[in-house]
């Protein structure tokens, strides 16, 4: 249990820096999604099921969503940096 | 490059400085590892007996009556029963970041995608959108017992919305009608704080009977709060995605 | 008999209700503005805790001295604020309800998470009304510091938290000496980094000048006076009633506020514009208070922000009503301005004249008082560096109001033609305020005693006393 | 051993905010740091072998049962507060590039009116 809770915790890291080193903006918004999912199994290995909720529902739905819907109205999908 | 390089240096430091200091082992209470914390150093410790004002032994699901909090789930006691004004702060906190992103993009037309939904992703969201609604209203009206509550199932709600704005292009929801209904429930929460006031001398005092651990209707206000938190959210979330998608007038 | 929360409660209950009632939202203001300036000059010394739980398991507000005097000084500059640039509050009515609400809370509350979620209310409001002038950059300046400025304080005080196991401040300071000193070296710093970006101090004040740099009169008034006050009173009760330093922390701490405060100065001098000269006033004010709160003289510190926050309310107001009626505020292309609004020139100068501390005025008196106790406390370096930095903000508020007042060259004679052609509009709002402000400025000049009476407790323990 | 790789997080979010230039990478580095810092938060009050802070039949309320459910309480508050701040930043961010037609924080001139 303690090791897959810190290979979680690893590709956590892994996904953070992708997040913040991706060339696209649209991976990097992709990347913080999954980091937001990786986050709530972190929440249910902690033993925190209302939390986790709340972050499936907002960090990794809603939070997403508006940053598509950014990158729609500045029409600057796919482009480099 | 260079930049970088400095700021990578200055994390390094930063690191050592974090992981040396917390970590640090010598006279004084220390930082608890990570596992090993004694929760009866801690406020929380009353929080799960429900005790804060006075002894009342072990609880047990579904038979102890009347504790002083009646929550079967104790996150949820502690956010809207012990630290209810957190919450109310936290209501507002979204109330006027979805008022700012209001006044900042109020547009009149709605953004239209560059593919046109099509038949398949229609009838499907008129499905998925119906549970995600139920869903919602479930949790937030048994955030008392089930994890969850208000902020998860409002955002659900919510969701549902988002869902029906990708599926049809028309689809605008009647902003004004969500408008009111966040209105009417921060003001509710309020009065019932202000009710609490005057019928306890307490601001969100809990002034009905909580009841039997673990039943529906027990732990006295919280589900009703929790119910016009959800609300709430769900309307401001609604509005904000309404907003993110309006586009200057054409 | 008023209790506190009322005064967090209606201005929150009016910001609810003026979503619901839009053409009402003007009046729900004015209610909940005049409400809350009679409440907080009605409120006794008390403490209510909200739900019924005892202190340390519930939250707490406390209403003694300190904070009552914070909120009178709080609630009565919001409401001037708001009145004498009413024609600005156009659609903003809500986020200053809100934002009162959130300013008022901070200054009351008793607990450090309570604190972190009022502060987060007050900086989002913040950033919305810093909209008002479109200059977003500034803004977006001012989200990403915020943020992460908030962000460390909530790391810091979970790590106390996990520690000693409790966030109500009463019980953590009767506790805090438990602590082991590097896990407290750890969080202190967490979190007076995250009041630095409040509280502009050092390291974390690059988005003072986009900010207050470009307010209009409303959030100019409302930012350099309300929140510059609500920051620098919860930093005051943060690190001297509940976390008392000392030691090398307490050196590092000195030694970061005096270089706020210096440096501030320095760039206000090179400034020229009128709003980012006072913006760099305000952070060099800023570091001036913060480092008499850190060094224990919190009287004068209490005097400091008085006389602070109705001089730059005075001043910021009539400089982002230069920019909003004239359309600039360059010192130079409004040579003369203030022979054409004669009273409004009055109250501007009393007010940088007692910010400066020019004798006969205010600010003379606060800060002969502060540095003859900083000198009775300390070595001789920082009352030398603040007599020496007060020097700077001297020469270049009074070449500010040399030119304002009379055009043309430096020490020549004025000529007529260098006047600006530029005037103000709407002045009987601002001459109102600059008046009042400026007689009341010269009132507690003659009469200091009316400021300190309410803080006694806190001035006796100052040697000397008054 | 897991806490330190949450307190990575945190850093590789500050990492971020000072090295990245494109606004919206900004907001995003922002997440990535409350991510690390709500993680943490509920690392703080996990308890070895605790269970969910959450009443069931047959288990009793003693001391040691449960993790901490003040921590869970508060990082409640806090994700809340990140999407309010998020939603109001990616706004700023849209405003922006209407008025300067960029993302890039080099590209853009100064605000100033003179």
């Amino acid at each position: 249990m303690q090791i897959i809770e810190i290979i979680v915790g690893i590709v956590l890291l892994i996904f953070a820096f992708l997040a913040i080193e991706a060339k696209k903006i649209i991976n990097s918004v992709i990347y913080l999604s999954i980091l937001s999912m990786l986050a709530v199994v972190s929440f249910v290995f902690m033993k925190a099921p209302d939390v986790a909720i709340t972050e499936a529902v907002i960090g990794s739905g809603l939070v997403t969503a508006i940053f598509i819907f950014t990158l729609f109205s500045i029409k600057k999908v796919g482009d480099k940096k | 490059m260079m930049k970088r390089v400095i700021a990578a240096l200055l994390i390094l430091v930063l690191a050592l400085f974090i992981y040396g200091n917390l970590y640090s082992t010598g006279e004084g209470k220390l930082f608890p590892k990570f596992g090993n914390v004694n929760l009866s150093e801690r406020v929380s410790n009353k929080f799960i007996n429900k005790n804060a004002n006075g002894e009342n032994g072990v609880v047990t699901y579904k038979e102890t009556k009347d504790a002083e909090s009646g929550s079967a789930n104790m996150v949820t006691s502690i956010v809207v029963n012990y630290r209810s004004f957190d919450t109310l702060g936290e209501v507002t906190v979204l109330f006027v970041s979805a008022l700012g992103v209001g006044l900042l993009l109020s547009g009149k037309s709605r953004m239209k995608f560059k593919t046109p939904p099509n038949f398949i992703l229609k009838a499907g969201v008129r499905i998925i959108a119906g549970i995600i609604l139920i869903t919602g209203v479930y949790i937030f009206i048994h955030g008392h017992l089930t994890p969850g509550g208000g902020f998860p199932g409002g955002s659900m709600i919510a969701s549902a919305v988002l869902l029906f704005y990708i599926s049809d292009d028309e689809f605008r929801t009647k902003v004004k009608s969500f408008k009111f209904l966040e209105g009417t429930a921060g003001s509710l929460y309020l009065i019932f704080g202000l009710l609490g006031l005057t019928m306890g001398g307490y601001f969100l005092y809990n002034f009905l009977p909580t009841g039997v651990v673990g039943e529906l209707f027990s732990a006295g206000i919280v589900p009703i709060i929790y119910i016009f938190v959800g609300l709430k959210v769900g309307s401001e979330l609604s509005n904000l995605i309404s907003d993110f998608l309006s586009e200057e007038g054409k | 008999m008023i209790n506190p929360v009322l005064l967090i409660a209606i201005p929150l209950l009016f910001a609810f209700l003026s979503v619901m009632f839009k053409k009402a939202d003007k009046g729900l203001l004015v209610l909940a503005v005049l409400f809350n300036v009679l409440a907080a000059f009605l409120l006794k010394e008390t403490e209510v805790v909200i739900g019924g739980w005892k202190p340390p398991f519930g939250i707490n507000l406390i209403a003694d001295q300190y904070s009552i005097f914070g909120l009178i000084i709080l609630n009565t500059v919001f409401a001037l604020s708001v009145f004498s640039s009413f024609s600005s509050v156009k659609k903003y009515s809500t986020v200053l309800l809100v934002s009162l609400a959130a300013l008022n809370g901070m200054m009351l509350t008793g607990d450090l998470f309570n604190l972190f979620v009022f502060l987060e209310i007050a900086s989002i409001s913040a950033y919305i009304l810093s909209t008002m002038t479109k200059k977003f950059k500034g803004t977006f300046n001012y989200i990403i510091l915020g943020a992460l400025g908030s962000n460390l304080y909530l790391l810091g005080i979970i790590i106390l938290y996990s520690t000693v196991g409790t966030l109500n401040m009463a019980d953590m300071a009767s506790k805090i000496h438990l602590v082991n000193n590097n896990v407290l070296l750890l969080a202190l710093t967490f979190i007076f980094a995250g009041f630095a970006v409040e509280a502009k101090l050092m390291p974390f004040n690059g988005w003072v000048k986009g900010v207050y740099g470009n307010a209009n009169d409303l959030s100019g008034g409302i930012f350099a006076s309300a929140y510059a006050t609500a920051a620098i009173m919860m930093f005051g009760r943060i690190f001297t009633n509940i976390f008392v330093l000392d030691g090398t922390l307490k050196t590092i701490f000195l030694t970061i506020t005096v270089l706020t405060f210096i440096l501030g100065e320095i760039a206000a001098f090179s400034q020229k514009n009128i709003r980012s000269t006072l913006a760099f006033s305000s952070v060099g004010q800023a570091g001036l208070i913060a480092t008499l709160f850190l060094s224990g003289l919190s009287g004068v510190a209490m005097m400091q922000v008085a006389n602070h926050a109705l001089a730059k309310l005075v001043m910021f107001t009539i400089a982002g009503a230069m920019y909003v009626y004239a359309g600039t505020d360059n010192i130079e292309k409004l040579q003369g301005l203030f022979k054409k609004h004669k009273l409004i020139g009055f109250g501007f100068s009393v007010a940088a004249l007692s910010l400066v501390g020019l004798p006969i005025f205010y600010g003379f008196y606060v800060k002969i008082f502060a540095l003859s106790n900083l000198f009775k406390i300390n070595s001789y370096w920082i009352p030398a560096l603040i007599l020496f930095s007060s020097l700077i903000e001297g020469i270049y508020y009074i070449r500010m109001l040399a030119k304002l007042w009379n055009p043309g060259e430096e020490g020549k004679e004025s000529k007529d033609e260098y006047t600006t052609k530029l005037s103000l509009e709407n002045t009987f709002a601002y001459a109102v305020l600059a008046v009042v402000v400026g007689l009341f400025i010269l009132y507690i000049s003659y009469n200091p005693e009316f400021i300190t009476q309410g803080i006694s407790n806190y001035l006796s323990n100052i040697a000397g006393g008054m | 051993m897991i806490q330190y790789l949450f307190i990575g997080l945190i850093l590789i979010g500050i990492y971020g905010l000072l090295t990245q230039k494109n606004l919206i990478k900004l907001v995003v580095a922002l997440n990535v740091l409350e991510v690390g810092v709500n993680l943490f938060i509920i690392s703080t009050g996990y308890v070895k072998d605790g269970v969910a802070p959450i009443l069931f039949k047959g288990v009793p309320s003693t001391n040691g049962t449960f993790v901490d459910p003040l921590p869970q309480a508060l990082v409640l508050t806090a994700i809340v507060i990140g999407v309010g701040v998020t939603a109001l930043a990616l706004t700023v961010v849209r405003k922006i590039y209407e008025k300067h037609g960029t993302l890039n924080l080099d590209e853009m001139g100064s605000e100033s009116d003179d």
